[in-house]
């Protein structure tokens, strides 16, 4: 047994995925359950109509939607979680590094729809390649934003690299769109129809009236974002990169006398975070259809509260978090109106993170999975 | 307190002042910077005359930003109509300016441009704004200051129903233009139910609370109401919507919303009509949304300001606005041309009255006393200052990308009162 | 009587016993030290009678009243005013205002007097004032009311510590480790000091040192921790001759060099 | 070139030249302004005064008396020559209130506060709810205004509402703190944003099913204070109808009437804030930034006054939330925003952590900057634009370029920068903090 768990299919492999499978499955048994069991007990309040039937209809869409952005926040989470473990540090212009990502991605398949590529290239080589642009190009901006911007303000009280970051984070904003609106006249970017993305996979399942209809792209998406966690987890644990970056996270100045170099060990948290946002910004494109530089604000601040909740610092946690902070959105959106009857609906969809991120913060600072550590005195 | 940030301070300072004297006009040392009319030089003074002062007519629009294009539009049109209208004014010994302001879409500052505007006595009508949200706020100024200013393009009641005498309009109503919107959906798509989303603007919750109303009265389920400040991910709407498979959903919103939602719900499966107001009205529309406009059961919108081809006065503005500004006039550019045109018109009215300039009372009385006769209709206001009938269209869309956008099609237009009349 | 008086406490790091079964007194009037080799969980100790951390089991008695599950604040507010290992001063505030921070609880003024700068504001002031001005010249410092604290020599910033904690007006003061970096002349300086608080102030002292030559100056009683337990109490003279102690210390230094 | 910066300072900075330059440069900002009402310099020009009344060495009698003639007599006549001013000054002592309650939250207490325009907005919808018709409108769809709506209050309960705008405000500042304050530094910032949003959002959302705040639509009209009675106003009138060359109308009175009442509660706030720094509460808030370890330990409550700084720095924001909803007779949560918080915060870091002359010099510097300097610079840039000018060298028309190009759209580029900028290269601001020097017995030896 004990050889079968040392074994790196196993333990790169297997165990991760396994280990999201279970914590996807798991949360969303948990909230549906949870969702249907309200309904049960206020069925007698609505005499309009079934509150029970009415939120069967929807409970599978519900999760599949919570799920596929709970993974976009999970990818992002990991970069805050990462730079945190690292540097104990909010990146708050993370989500522009996010928002940039996706934006270099649909430039991309905008310029092959232009040269009219889009058409004739295989779909899945165009995403791929998108994907890896927005990876590279989110990844050095990271890593430069780090060294402009926060590598001067190292030994600095906390909150000076953190109003730096805000900094940042606003200018990247304006900074797009500047470009943007000089170089095509306007700054929303358009993701170009294409490939068979938009389609549905119908799974009917028997005792249920109306089919699950999978949309490809959904599919596309959560398996895109599962590759990656599973390649964070190789990077992190299985290779001389990882250790080094797990040295720098546990103590700096002790991994600085161990030969580390600790500001390589930072530009690269910084890479690695920066490319997965760049490559959730694509994938969330693909899911948006339609960006502008401001769009990396919420999801940001979600992913940021998804961090929170699973232990900042802690990369499954982040992953757990993700998924939970997406399905409790889509629950609460999607059924808010429902329950209240009109009273409140979806537009408390965005301050319901924050809700989240309070009630963690106050009942469990350490976060889901963290370690309760008291602060430092 | 050290010396060197004095001295960086006195330097800034001053290079700020070079830059504000350098933002000025040659002709006067005053801020905001004037466009000069070029009435002032074009119009055909043959014997001189008499130099009675300058005028000034204000333009508020949002001149940079998202909404820059329909904001740009507003300003070009009065300031085409200040070109070709302006000569009566000129010949009477006025130099009569055009003062664009930009109030960039926000409440804040729209009011301190109010403001801005309001003390420049010179100043004595305006023609503004595209938003509703900062036209409301911004006209307490103008009220304060008894400065006249005529509306091309806000749709709100409120902005009228206060009734004050200094703000006018000469477009629809929502609390029309919505349910204009409902009787199509209910008389022409014999819709049973509906589906309404606004985008949390002062705007599009406006026009879907009337069409909400409208509804209820005709007795189509309103499945959701549903305010949304969301931009990219549809998802927990969009859900719900699918399920309840309304015949329509109505959209109180702005185009570059719009345009995702629709594709996003028609990905999601969802097969009947969309329906907007004029806040659809934009090529960029056809670019965000694509097929998802003319697949299931189409997309339609009423509006306020009909294409330029709609008013058959308006076809020799077509050309020449084209030949001035590059560009084909925009929704409002007509308007804000009749807008401009009443101001001139009611100016010189006060002004023959007067046997002088007129003050800025005069004016606003003038407005409200005159009939003009513009390229959307003959504009005269009532006493809250809405026109007593004013028109609506509804369009189908048919256009899948921006190119198309012109084939889009009047299917309806009416003349209608505003409620209450 | 004894002023404070421990039982049992024990403190824990997740697995690691930093304080264990810590059993411990101090008499009132008394000069009482702590020694013990680095990571003898001295510090810990302090902190765990000064609030910041909170023991997992013990009595802390002070006064006769239970200091556990009191507030730092509080527990400074009962008469307990500490100095820090590695001085913990306002750097960005004056010597004279760190002084008036230490006076914090003892002043009566609320918002209000502040804000209409009442009488009894201008009165309490000038008096906190003339009062911070006299610790300053007691701990041995002069005409450096109005600098920056973190503008100071490290000696000074040793010496405003020290009055800012007496400015609290304290029965207990807790020095932690406070000769560590100074030279021998600073060191009999600050002896004198502590002599000088404890004679005419009343004020009982309870310090952490490493150094034992200052230990056995000035202390009446000596505690002797080794991995967060008392290995070994007693008088100055019985300390050093303790076998134990020795081992400790001399066994201990000796390992803990040869890495 | 520094020597001789530094030189010029120097000499320009003792004997008669301080009260000379200072007069000087305020008698011909004056004229100028006087002379050309809608110039951007002159105006520039004359608001340098201020900053030169307080660096200069003058005797402080003088200063004050110089203050007080520009702050009384110069600027109201002015404002009322160009109402707009009195705009732009009116948003200065807003902002500088704003700021000067965030730099206690932030810049005393060292607590990053990133929605704290949330109590602006407390202070500002009190009295637009209870200042305007809402209340009887609160069964009515949102938007619509049926006839018979009254306004509850008459508009002299506004002086009530401007004190309970203050303990709203500094109750929703205890409300937040309360659960929140003993989270680190970095996890309040997220906290107090989401905070800000929540607020935001509520005032956007709650026109149903109460309808409150009659949501995007916003509260308007809200009633005005009234002025002081006839027998006050018209001497005045008479008086300044010769000086600014019309007789002023009740709009303008409305407007100088609002920039005293700005004035106001700007002095206060500057005595407020004075106060408290210099007492024992100060002292505490500045001990807890320092090192909240050795406050505690030195028996300092910590959320105690933490909280205490909270309440206090809301309760500035409500007094001119409060007044900002009267002066503009129109509210929306559109002024509430997450740019507005970090604009307040951009003006603190400007001017100087901690530093109240730096806070107010950065909230008048920002103000400016945003609703003068860059709305300037783009209608000069959108008059080039339609002009035929060109580029000399590069031969660049003015016509090809962008109209997307646009100064005064880039307010978060601004603050961006001004951040990163000032955190990298100037922490503690361009005014930096400094701590009072006391006159003690032991320096009168």
């Amino acid at each position: 047994m004990k050889q079968f768990t040392s074994n790196p299919f196993y333990k790169f492999i297997l165990f991760p995925i396994g280990q999201i499978i279970v914590f996807a499955l798991g949360a969303s048994l948990v909230l549906s359950l949870f969702t249907v069991l309200l309904a049960y007990i206020f069925r007698g309040f609505m005499t309009e109509f079934d509150l029970v039937e009415r939120v069967l209809l929807i409970l599978p869409q519900v999760v599949i939607n919570g799920l596929t952005i709970g993974f976009v926040y999970s990818t992002i989470a990991l970069g805050y979680t990462m730079v945190y473990g690292v540097l104990e540090f909010i990146n708050f212009s993370h989500s522009e590094i996010f928002m940039v990502g996706g934006i270099v991605g649909v430039e991309l398949m905008a310029y092959f729809d232009h040269t009219g590529a889009l058409q004739t290239m295989n779909q899945y080589v165009i995403i791929a390649l998108a994907i890896l642009l927005g990876m590279v190009i989110s990844g050095s901006l990271a890593v430069t934003v780090e060294r402009v911007a926060y590598k001067p303000l190292r030994g600095a009280p906390r909150l000076v690299p953190l109003i730096s970051a805000i900094g940042m984070s606003f200018f990247l904003q304006d900074a797009v769109r500047l470009i943007l609106s000089l170089t095509t006249g306007e700054f929303n970017v358009i993701l170009p129809n294409f490939g068979t993305f938009d389609e549905f996979l119908i799974l009917a399942v028997p005792g249920i009236a109306t089919p699950l209809r999978f949309q490809i792209k959904s599919i596309l998406l959560v398996g895109v974002t599962v590759i990656m966690l599973v390649g964070l987890n190789y990077l992190v644990n299985g290779t001389k990169v990882g250790k080094a970056i797990r040295a720098v996270a546990q103590d700096r100045p002790s991994a600085s006398l161990m030969g580390i170099n600790v500001n390589m060990i930072i530009s690269i948290t910084f890479l690695i975070g920066g490319a997965l946002g760049g490559a959730a910004g694509v994938l969330f494109a693909l899911k948006a259809t339609k960006l502008d530089p401001f769009v990396g604000f919420f999801p940001g601040l979600k992913a940021f509260t998804a961090a929170v909740l699973g232990g900042i610092g802690n990369l499954t946690g982040a992953l757990l978090g993700g998924l939970i902070l997406g399905l409790l959105e889509s629950f609460s959106a999607s059924y808010l109106s429902t329950f209240t009857n009109g009273a409140f609906g979806a537009e408390y969809k965005d301050i319901f993170a924050f809700a989240v991120l309070i009630l963690v913060l106050i009942l469990r600072p350490s976060g889901l999975l963290g370690q309760t550590v008291g602060q430092k005195a | 307190m050290n010396k060197r940030l004095l001295a960086l301070l006195s330097v800034l300072v001053l290079a700020s002042m070079v830059l504000a004297a350098c933002g000025q006009p040659p002709a006067a040392t005053e801020a905001p910077v004037v466009t000069e009319a070029p009435v002032a030089t074009e119009a055909p003074t043959e014997a001189p005359v008499v130099s009675m002062g300058t005028i000034k007519i204000a333009t508020q629009s949002p001149l940079s930003g998202g909404q820059s294009l329909l904001g740009v539009a507003i300003k070009q049109g009065a300031e085409l109509a200040l070109e070709q209208l302006g000569g009566e004014l000129a010949a009477m010994g006025y130099d009569v300016q055009l003062a664009p302001y930009d109030d960039q879409a926000t409440p804040d500052v729209g009011v301190a441009n109010a403001k801005n505007i309001v003390a420049d006595s010179e100043i004595l009508c305006g023609v503004g704004h595209l938003n509703s949200g900062v036209m409301i706020p911004s006209s307490e100024e103008y009220h304060t200051a008894g400065l006249a200013f005529i509306s091309p393009a806000n749709t709100n009641p409120v902005v009228t129903t206060r009734g004050y005498l200094e703000v006018n309009r000469v477009v629809g109503r929502d609390d029309v233009q919505a349910p204009a919107a409902e009787e199509y959906a209910f008389s022409t798509l014999g819709a049973k139910s509906v589906y309404i989303i606004h985008d949390k603007t002062a705007y599009g919750q406006g026009v879907a609370e009337f069409f909400r109303v409208a509804a209820e009265e005709d007795a189509i389920t309103v499945v959701d109401f549903v305010g949304t400040e969301e931009t990219a991910n549809f998802d927990a709407i969009v859900t719900p919507l699918v399920a309840a498979a309304p015949d329509v959903v109505f959209f109180a919103g702005i185009y570059n919303q719009a345009g995702v939602f629709f594709k996003q719900a028609r990905e999601a499966g969802y097969e009947g009509t969309f329906l907007g107001t004029d806040g659809m009205d934009s090529s960029d529309l056809a670019d965000l949304a694509g097929d998802a406009l003319t697949s299931g059961g189409g997309m339609a919108y009423t509006t306020v300001a009909g294409p330029v081809s709609a008013y058959p006065a308006a076809a020799t503005f077509a050309t020449d606005y084209t030949a001035k500004f590059g560009a084909a006039p925009e929704a409002y550019a007509a308007q804000a041309y009749d807008a401009m045109g009443i101001c001139l018109a009611s100016i010189k009215a006060a002004a023959e009255a007067a046997g002088g300039t007129p003050t800025r009372a005069q004016v606003a009385e003038a407005i409200r006393a005159i009939s003009y006769e513009g390229l959307t209709s003959t504009i005269a206001f009532d006493e809250i200052g809405d026109l007593p009938l004013a028109k609506y269209f509804i369009i189908k869309v048919n256009a899948t990308s921006k190119d198309t956008w012109g084939s889009n099609e009047i299917i309806a237009s009416f003349d209608l009162a505003s409620p209450g009349k | 009587m004894s002023l404070l008086q421990t039982t049992n406490v024990i403190k824990r790091f997740g697995g690691l016993v930093a304080v264990n079964k810590m059993t411990f007194s101090v008499d009132e009037g008394h000069i009482v030290s702590i020694i013990g080799p680095n990571g003898a969980g001295k510090t810990t100790f302090f902190n765990s009678l000064t609030g910041i951390y909170r023991p997992e089991e013990g009595e802390i008695m002070f006064k006769d009243h239970s200091l556990i599950g009191l507030r730092p604040d509080q527990v400074s507010a009962r008469g307990i005013s500490r100095t820090f290992q590695n001085i913990r001063l306002f750097g960005s505030m004056t010597v004279i205002e760190n002084i008036l921070v230490g006076m914090h609880i003892r002043l009566k003024q609320n918002a209000l007097d502040a804000l209409f700068r009442s009488k009894k504001f201008h009165a309490e002031e000038k008096e906190a004032e003339q009062k911070a001005s006299d610790l300053m010249e007691y701990v041995g410092l002069k005409n450096v009311g109005n600098e920056l604290a973190r503008n100071l020599p490290y000696g000074g910033q040793r010496r405003i510590e020290i009055a800012r904690a007496l400015a609290a007006n304290p029965t207990l003061l807790l020095l932690d480790e406070p000769t560590a970096g100074m030279n021998p002349n600073e060191t009999e300086d600050a002896i004198k000091l502590f002599r000088r608080i404890r004679d005419e102030k009343g004020i009982t002292i309870l310090l952490i040192e490493h150094d034992m030559r200052v230990v056995m100056g000035i202390s009446e009683h000596i505690t002797v921790m080794d991995y967060g337990e008392k290995i070994a109490e007693g008088s100055p003279q019985e300390i050093r001759k303790n076998q134990r102690v020795i081992e400790a210390y001399l066994g201990r230094e000796a390992a803990s060099s040869k890495d | 070139m520094k020597t001789f910066f530094s030189e010029l300072y120097k000499k320009a900075n003792s004997g008669f030249w301080p009260i000379f330059i200072t007069l000087g440069l305020l008698i011909a900002g004056t004229i100028s302004v006087y002379q050309s009402p809608r110039s951007l310099s002159a105006f520039l020009t004359l608001m340098l005064c201020p900053l030169l009344v307080y660096f200069m060495k003058i005797n402080m009698k003088v200063k004050t008396f110089i203050g007080l003639i520009l702050v009384i007599v110069i600027l109201p006549v002015l404002g009322i020559r160009n109402i707009f001013y009195l705009e732009v000054i009116f948003q200065m002592a807003v902002f500088a209130a704003l700021a000067l309650g965030l730099n206690i939250v932030i810049g005393m207490a060292g607590l990053l506060d990133l929605g704290y325009v949330a109590f602006y907005a407390v202070g500002a919808y009190t009295w637009a709810i209870f200042g305007s018709k809402q209340l009887s409108l609160l069964h009515s769809i949102p938007g619509a205004a049926p006839a018979g709506a009254e306004f509850a209050l008459s508009p002299n309960y506004f002086w009530l509402f401007l004190f309970l705008g203050v303990g709203l405000a500094a109750l929703a500042g205890i409300l937040l703190g309360l659960p929140v304050l003993r989270l680190r530094g970095d996890y309040l910032a997220i906290v107090t944003l989401g905070f800000g949003e929540v607020i935001r959002v509520l005032a956007l959302n709650l026109d149903k099913p109460i309808n409150l705040t009659n949501g995007p639509q916003g509260i308007t009209p809200i009633q005005r204070p009234p002025l002081p009675p006839e027998f006050i106003l018209s001497p005045i009138r008479n008086l300044l109808t010769p000086i600014v060359g019309h007789v002023p109308s009740e709009a303008e009175f409305y407007n100088v009437f609002f920039y005293f009442l700005a004035l106001i509660i700007i002095m206060i706030a500057i005595t407020v804030a004075t106060r408290l720094e210099d007492s024992r509460i100060g002292r505490a808030w500045t001990a807890i930034r320092e090192d909240e370890t050795a406050a505690i330990a030195m028996g300092i409550p910590l959320v105690k006054m933490k909280l205490a700084a909270f309440a206090a720095g809301a309760s500035f924001a409500g007094a001119m939330g409060a007044l900002y909803a009267a002066n503009r007779t129109f509210v929306s949560p559109e002024t509430f925003s997450f740019l507005q918080s970090i604009g307040v915060l951009t003006m603190v870091i400007l001017g100087g952590l901690g530093s109240i002359p730096g806070v107010i010099f950065g909230a008048s510097a920002v103000v400016i900057l945003n609703i003068q300097v860059l709305q300037n610079f783009s209608l000069y840039l959108s008059e080039l634009r339609q002009s035929d000018a060109v580029i000399p060298i590069i031969n660049f028309a003015w016509k090809d370029l962008s109209n997307q190009l646009d100064p005064a759209k880039y307010q978060k580029l601004v603050f961006g920068i001004i951040l990163v900028v000032m955190m990298i290269f100037r922490p503690s601001g361009l005014i930096p903090a400094e701590r009072r020097k006391r006159e003690l017995v032991e320096d009168k030896e």
